[in-house]
């Protein structure tokens, strides 16, 4: 196949899909005789060509594959446009949140724990509701084997992150001064 | 006097602001004069007839203790420091509050980003799960429990459904591919609202001749099928008077 | 504002929308400064920019309004990468699966009633098509003895679960008394 034709290809299937969409899906869905190096070259080659300011939208990176989303700049012409309530968050919720993308697996007893023994329930379930974390499993050396929590796909969608390891590491947020 | 108290996580959030204000070194923190004036934040919370909550208390117990251990020690360099635990356990909370702001500072989806229409909707309405885990049974199965304790005869919640954008999607859908099956279009629909005006829509194009409805045989699939007629856009606006008169006639 | 900026937002705002977009509401929210035939120009450079052969998408006047479509040609990719994309549940699927969870085995009339008389047979199907339940057996007792549903064993590893104690308990979530 010609390359101008695979670019094609590529883009429509990542314009059309609801999901990032990434190299392997992208070869699967074209057939194994394009290899695994070209689709990522023609994936670089739409980031920049969608990077370019006279663009509205641009291919992003996030959830472990290739997403086309707004560019940030435009933000404030599409919430004029849109009457919708843009993601909200309590703080309380961001907390247990980045507790929990940072120790993962992790039981809602450490979790409270970690903040001082605050009941952290109710922010536990918006989180769960919002699908940005998920029960994983459970902790069997612990009596009552608690269940554990971990971030979804949708964690990474939401923050634009491409994997877990997009996280910086906690210790770079570790300050000697407060 | 009025007293403007700033609000607080909980007890370590307290204490990493009392830490900053004072300009103290987290490895060194004078332990009196913490105590004293966390405790003094307690107290302004009562006063304000606010509802301390326990895990406040149980750090003020902790503070008292570490400070008893401190006036018992001796200066043995050798021997642990009381507030160790304490100091790791700031630490690490303040680590946590960085990653905080590090998530916010994100371009966040819907909120900094947005997505094509389509796949917007996916993420907005909550609707379709790609991802499974146990906690969605469970959130699902309480909310089911939740519906059953109301009353039966309880109000239908009506959502503004429009035929006129059901009649768009058949002719969206009809335009590319001229036969398909009836099920298949009914099965993208999710409630009863949307189902009615799905058949609205339907009969509404049978009576101006731009799809016809067969079924092959008793019990058989139903197939919807565009004919030659043109799909013109006036169209539309017919459509959405005739609803309008309808829903007056309802009132 | 420049004809680059503008480019760009218009480019954004038909990416964003739910329906087709014309000029008029491009207006509405760009502001009135920018005249109709400016912004009639830019949707025509869009629309042959993106009707080149190297792009899987294009800008198209439909109902009134413009809207970006993947290329008729791309249909048979398309479709082949639903093929590999994540399973999607609906709402209705996912319910009718807790309710089995959490009460098998259990009568098809017995899900309807708790789902306030839904029919439930699409899902139901969905879901032994899926193979995460099948059908455990028939209750005696119910005149015309009707068939129970049960999970599987696929269900248990799907969800990542050891057995079916491992679900977490719907009081789960109640504050905790202090």
């Amino acid at each position: 196949m010609e390359r101008e034709e695979l670019r094609k290809i590529i883009e429509g299937i990542i314009f059309v899909s609801d999901e990032p969409v990434n190299e392997k899906t992208i070869q699967k869905a074209i057939g194994d005789s394009v290899d695994l190096s070209t689709i990522k070259g023609i994936l670089q080659e739409l980031q920049l060509e969608y990077s370019s300011s006279t663009h509205g939208f641009e291919l992003v990176e996030v959830a472990g594959g290739y997403q086309f989303r707004t560019k940030k700049e435009l933000r404030e012409w599409i919430r004029k446009l849109e009457k919708f309530q843009p993601q909200r968050f309590s703080r309380s919720a961001m907390e247990v949140l980045s507790i929990i993308a940072y120790r993962q697996p992790v039981t809602r007893a450490e979790i409270e724990a970690m903040r001082g023994g605050i009941d952290s329930s109710g922010a536990l379930r918006t989180l769960l509701l919002k699908k940005l974390i998920k029960i994983s499993g459970r902790k069997n050396d612990v009596p009552g084997r608690p269940f554990t929590y971990s971030t979804t796909k949708k964690f990474l969608e939401v923050f634009g992150l491409k994997d877990l390891s997009d996280l910086p590491p906690i210790e770079e947020f570790i300050k000697k001064e407060v | 006097m009025r007293v403007n108290l700033p609000l607080f996580e909980g007890p370590l959030d307290l204490l990493l602001y009392l830490i900053k204000k004072n300009e103290f070194d987290i490895f060194d923190i004078p332990i009196s004069q913490i105590t004293q004036e966390y405790l003094e934040y307690l107290s302004n919370m009562e006063k304000l007839n606010m509802e301390i909550a326990t895990e406040f208390i149980v750090m003020a117990a902790k503070l008292l203790q570490i400070k008893v251990m401190m006036l018992l020690r001796g200066d043995e360099e050798a021997e642990e420091d009381p507030r160790e635990e304490l100091v790791s356990a700031l630490i690490s909370y303040q680590a946590f509050k960085e990653a905080v702001d590090f998530l916010l500072s994100r371009e966040i989806l819907n909120k900094d980003v947005f997505l094509k229409s389509h796949a917007k909707k996916q993420i907005e309405d909550e609707e379709v799960w790609t991802e499974l885990s146990p906690s969605d049974l469970m959130l699902l199965m309480k909310d089911i429990l939740k519906r059953m304790k109301k009353p039966s005869f309880q109000e239908i919640e009506i959502e503004k459904v429009s035929v006129v954008e059901k009649v768009k999607f058949i002719i969206e859908k009809t335009s590319e591919n001229k036969t398909f099956l009836f099920d298949e279009l009914v099965s993208e629909i999710s409630n009863l609202m949307h189902l009615v005006a799905f058949i609205l829509a339907i009969l509404e194009l049978m009576r101006l001749g731009i799809v016809k409805v067969v079924q092959m045989k008793p019990f058989g699939k139903i197939m919807v099928y565009r004919t030659e007629k043109k799909f013109e856009e006036n169209l539309l606006k017919g459509i959405e008077e005739y609803g309008e008169r309808r829903a007056q006639e309802d009132n």
